[in-house]
């Protein structure tokens, strides 16, 4: 197995969730995050002084995938998230070699 | 200026008050009546001018505030304020003058211009002449703001700013005038409109109508979730609102005395009512009552009653309320779908829908022993017609000016924010901020 | 109807000073004085009701919605909401005639359910009576919306407002009209309560503890942490509840005069005096001043002064503040936890206990010139006798008919929401939706 | 107790009316005209009242408290909530026998201590002393709730409170006995300050500068993010402070008449014109408006036509307003970096610069037929001088006194939180409580 | 060590915790986040509009742990945060070969 | 590559962020949790009830680095983000095989 790690801009979550539920995917947990990268921020005035607030808005996303599926995953991610403009996240992968059911306990590719 | 057309019953009612206590003193009948200052009509119109400012700022401002995503909530708040501020200077400069100055069918003149003439001691009826103007104000300060509604989460806020101000002098001042002011035909012709149903809420409702369909949806509409982010504020701005329309409602008899009072039951009754209906319909046909539905409801009670408030009894302020909910219902959750526009905060299917129920009903229920006029109900069928007259030609003025002013404006200085200004939401894009 | 048991002293003091105006202008004295329309007043009663409307929504709503959790905010905000539309159409429809119609000792008659036989002409001494009875609908509001913080976070919407409608009409009105009704048994005995201390306050209290008592405690209830989600909404709320307060403890004089007066000064400073005493008790006893607590305090100082409002001074106003402050604050603190029930917001702590001291005290420090009526420190222990018998009478009442009513709505429909929607949070569970 | 001193225009219009009053019922001039009870006017000061004390809470609270960072916004309320009650004692106590007890040119004396001798026949003009005295409250809650905004995010609450107590009774007592005490020697020179300019917005500006220079930066001034959490909070908070000054500026008139219209009118007029005068000057040297610009604009305007509101006509409103919006924006934006002071929500740029501003061109525009007294442009320079001469007074005074006082409160108690409590938070670390 | 993600029902935030405290783990680290599963979300009403709202809120509990611990901690969290019913949530874990304490700059297991 | 994840005091984050900047670091995603640990909470409270608020607001960093970065990472965030004071956090790091830009879809090292 491998835990997926994906940074996006949060208005392609739907998009990109549908097309991991056509994968086969069924399970994903998704976090607010700030992004600090190459996108820049914006400003904000506050009373006399500039501040510019550098991160950006984005969400991760983090899914455990059998191996079989792994390739189709992240490419279907990297699809789906992409608008081609700067900011539009980036795709982690690691092995996994530990998961579990917690309700069944049942773990390994049958947890997922 | 003159409010003499809008309430003729009352002031013949001071002057028979007026002629019963000069007789119990022994006294002749006083010659100047109405400019005599009345200490306790003051207070209380002062107490409804700020009462009126309170529903929109912050009252209209967190309504709709709530009802946006979070990355528009500030540039929502920010256009009932910004409005509130402009309309306050445009009043004073032409606004009053228009709407309130000379005996015009049609519009008032420029006699009154920055207010010039407008003393201390100037008077309207038995209040201080600066607190009519104040009151009024407050109007022309809440009209504008409601339309904002129904472009929220795309317009710039220049476009938008723009457009109001020049909506106020062109849109709003006449129908005003029409209805209320010296020589005003719909007034002149017996329409009646306590508080506003016409001229803010129809009026209001329409506008916010065209706009939106010129304007078009909001990127992801029906496809996002668009759902209001925090209805705790939406909550707080209908109490607002419900509140500060006594000031609109029972504030609109010029006077602190039993036709306010009965004004200001009224307008609890149909609110409660038409809150009540919302609630239920939501619960029957989609399983579970909203807070956002709770509240649309009494605004939809609230606008209803308006054009009623000094013309009818509690009975009759029930019945309009629950038909004014079930109404509004209809439209916000039904007609605007099979429409297919969107109104994002559904200015027209509550203000525009709400206040065309009210006039209409206004003209059924009126009764004779609280406003003077009778309604189809005590066989004045007529009075429906008159009020079909009034919605009518408020509707048409209203939608045509309206259309063209905002082709004007989008013309010159395009109307929409850029597709990722929209995306990364308006707080940040249009005014620099975001909230944590 | 007729509040001439209530405050005696007052009508006689106008008729006193309308004999001496007519004196002083050479007339006879007039008859029928108190139906002459005084516009003061009346603009004082208008903003009187709303002031007391402010209090129910926002204020108890957002007072309430900041101390529960995040997932059941709305749900919390939607229960003020909702008691504010019914209880006005019940009040409407027969609750103020229970109330206020007929001159039995026990309850009113049905001599004006649909507010029949109200007109614009309708008098209430010197305002017009739809004005007295819009205050009055305010009263019926605001009772049954704070009895709804005791059972907050697990009751079923549907049950809580069937409960509350029924508890309105068999509990409300019929203790209104004892102490506030012509013929009212408990008015008539002597029994002071100026603004609703035994009405309003220990009534909504003593059935808050009834209802949680029967429904039991939270999912979690001393084990998780079910802290205050949003302190800022609370002490809007309780900001609201102090401002709206004025309405209705000044606004219960029915009058704009030196009583009115006097009774907000004394409002405000007990309303201080309680807080800061929570404040301090809190502080030496916790180690930390919380923004709860001076809220609470406040809350107990404004209930507490209730009752007394009318009839004491200011240095009376500070000893009863004080006392109430810390009394409240035992109770909340250490009684609740001794006794073991799960009153969510603490009505009963706050509401109940602050409505008990403020009624025995309102006996203790009433001063005959301001009030009419002597207190303890004047030499009239017997006035403390007749506040213990309306205490008394009035807990027992609203127990006992609390319980029954309960016990009653619990078996045809259930009370409590399922353990799942519980932990789920009513937001969504019981109105699909949430704050983001 | 007399507000002679202040009004004297009104109380000699007053007396005018009521002689031809007299004649007109055919009457001889009444001897104690004051003395009789109007209850318009009571009405409306009892609304005032409370419209000044809902400056403060929620008002003030809010204003504050939204421009904190999340981790202060419950403190920042509890300041000024703990404000409003211990100023409402103090007052009580003393604070109003010191102001207002007494004919001494710089103090009151202690003729009124605990409030002695009002009671509810007690009159105060045309209105009840009651109600006066919790007129002044108001004034006497809201300045020093006003200072805290400088020291926010840092200062000791125990600190804050003490240095407060004190310098209500040793600052603000005084001073607004010099201007509206009897015998006052400011307002006996001729000084103009309609609601307050001098004695409540210069004075707490000038006192919070004091304070903030003591007291220091906060931690990561200069290089961590600082920006306001949540601006809806100030925004209700704004518009409160907008809707409730109305009873500081026409409230002040006392008595609900034509000079309190005109006095509200100018109010909104200048705060709608300072607003839009900060947002624009914001759009065109920063790119964007922002909500914080507009809502600090609509304040600075407010606190600019409070000395001149009952003196000026709409266009001098105007005029004033304008000219104040710009001059906070740029005292706020470039002279506190400049001179690199950490204040941290703009009390001293914007109520210290505000009213500066206001109380010079109170000089400038007043017309002698509104408020009795001719300004420069009326040919009548030597009001401006006037003017400079109570700025001058105050300023000095304030500042002098203030910073003995702060100095003396630190070397017992010390001032400032640790520095791990500040990097923690206040609200967790004074009061033990936070918002999710 | 081992890095372990758990995802959890809030509302066993504390048994979890407390078991966890038990074994003598040290520290945890934990994010609320939005999970996407087999279980149903709910439906929210707006304004003619019903959005199904398919996510939940969960709790995401991250913490290092020495390889001794390893199958106690997979075990005690499986069984506390266990309700029997669906969405229960998922336990996750990988190798962890690096592991610093910031204040001390102690490494290995003894940054745990 | 290697996924580094950092647990860090919320008021050092510019100072880290800035650090790392000036190593090369381009990228960073950061996410509030709530940190358990050897430092103590504090206490709220509560109508009578003292809440032991046993967890603190921390900030976590994700960031994938190069192999050759990776020491330097480490020891600038241990370096900038300490106080010496309990709570300062942790750093963990292990093995991240697969990254990819979404943008561009360029993978490996040329995706950080
Ligand atoms: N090395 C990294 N480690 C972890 N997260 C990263 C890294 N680089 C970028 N990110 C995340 O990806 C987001 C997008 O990266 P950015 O450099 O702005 O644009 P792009 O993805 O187009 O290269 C950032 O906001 C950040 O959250
Ligand atoms: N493959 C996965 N990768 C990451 N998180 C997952 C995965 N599957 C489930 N989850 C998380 O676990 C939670 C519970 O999963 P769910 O399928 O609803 O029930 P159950 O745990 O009973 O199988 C989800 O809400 C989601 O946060
Ligand atoms: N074993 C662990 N696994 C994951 N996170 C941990 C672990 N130990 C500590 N943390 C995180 O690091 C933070 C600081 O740890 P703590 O023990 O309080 O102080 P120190 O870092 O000084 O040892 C904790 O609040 C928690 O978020």
């Amino acid at each position: 197995m491998k835990m997926v790690m994906a940074v996006i801009k949060p208005f392609k979550l739907d998009e990109v969730r549908d097309a991991l539920t056509e994968l086969g995917v069924q399970g994903v947990t998704v976090t607010e995050v700030r992004g600090f990268g190459r996108q820049k921020g914006h400003t904000e005035i506050y009373r006399g002084a500039e501040y510019e607030v550098n991160y950006l808005p984005k969400l991760k996303l983090e899914l455990a995938v059998n191996d079989d599926l792994f390739d189709r995953v992240i490419e279907t991610i990297a699809n789906t998230a992409k608008t081609g403009q700067i900011g539009d996240g980036k795709l982690f992968a690691w092995d996994l070699p530990t998961a579990v059911r917690i309700r069944t306990g049942e773990s390994g590719s049958d947890a997922l | 200026m003159s409010e003499v057309s809008r309430r003729p019953n009352k002031v013949a009612k001071f002057a028979t008050t007026l002629a019963v206590a000069g007789a119990f003193l022994g006294l002749a009948e006083p010659a100047m009546a109405a400019e005599e200052l009345n200490s306790g009509d003051t207070a209380w119109m002062l107490t409804s001018s700020l009462l009126v400012l309170l529903m929109t700022v912050p009252g209209v401002a967190l309504f709709y505030g709530g009802m946006v995503r979070k990355k528009n909530v500030l540039a929502t708040l920010m256009q009932s304020f910004a409005v509130c501020c402009m309309a306050t200077i445009i009043w004073m400069v032409i606004g009053y003058s228009l709407a309130f100055s000379g005996e015009g069918p049609f519009v008032g003149d420029l006699g009154q211009v920055f207010l010039m003439g407008i003393g201390v001691d100037s008077m309207s009826g038995t209040i201080p002449e600066s607190v009519f103007m104040m009151f009024q104000m407050t109007f022309a300060i809440i009209t504008p703001a409601l339309i904002t509604g129904a472009v929220a989460e795309r317009i710039k806020f220049s476009s938008l700013m723009v457009f109001l101000g020049l909506w106020l002098v062109v849109v709003y001042a006449p129908i005003c005038h029409w209805v209320w002011g010296g020589g005003g035909f719909l007034g002149g012709a017996g329409v009646l409109d306590f508080a506003g149903g016409t001229v803010v809420h129809i009026n209001s409702g329409v506008a916010a109508l065209v706009l939106c369909l010129v304007l078009g949806k909001r990127i992801g509409y029906g496809r996002e979730n668009l759902a209001p982010h925090n209805l705790v504020l939406t909550i707080i701005g209908a109490s607002l609102l419900w509140v500060g329309w006594f000031g609109f409602n029972a504030g609109s008899e010029l006077a602190a005395d039993g036709n306010a009072g009965m004004a200001m039951a009224v307008t609890q009754i149909a609110a409660a009512a038409a809150a009540l209906a919302w609630m239920f319909a939501e619960w029957f046909t989609r399983g579970k009552p909203s807070v956002l539905g709770i509240a649309s409801g009494a605004v939809a009670g609230l606008v209803a009653i308006t054009p009623a408030a000094g013309f009818v009894l509690p009975s009759g302020a029930l019945a309009l309320g629950l038909l004014a909910g079930f109404g509004c219902f209809f439209a916000v959750m039904w007609l605007k779908h099979k429409l297919g526009y969107d109104d994002a905060l559904d200015v027209f299917g509550v203000h525009g829908i709400g206040g065309i129920i009210g006039a209409v009903l206004t003209g059924v229920f009126a009764v004779e022993a609280v406003g003077g006029t009778p309604g189809l109900l005590e066989g004045n069928g007529a009075q429906v017609g008159l009020q079909l007259y009034g919605i009518g030609v408020t509707i048409a003025y209203s939608a045509i000016v309206t259309f063209i002013l905002i082709k004007l404006v989008g013309a010159v200085m395009g109307l929409r924010v850029e597709e990722d200004e929209e995306r990364e939401g308006l707080d940040v894009s249009l005014h620099g901020e975001s909230i944590s």
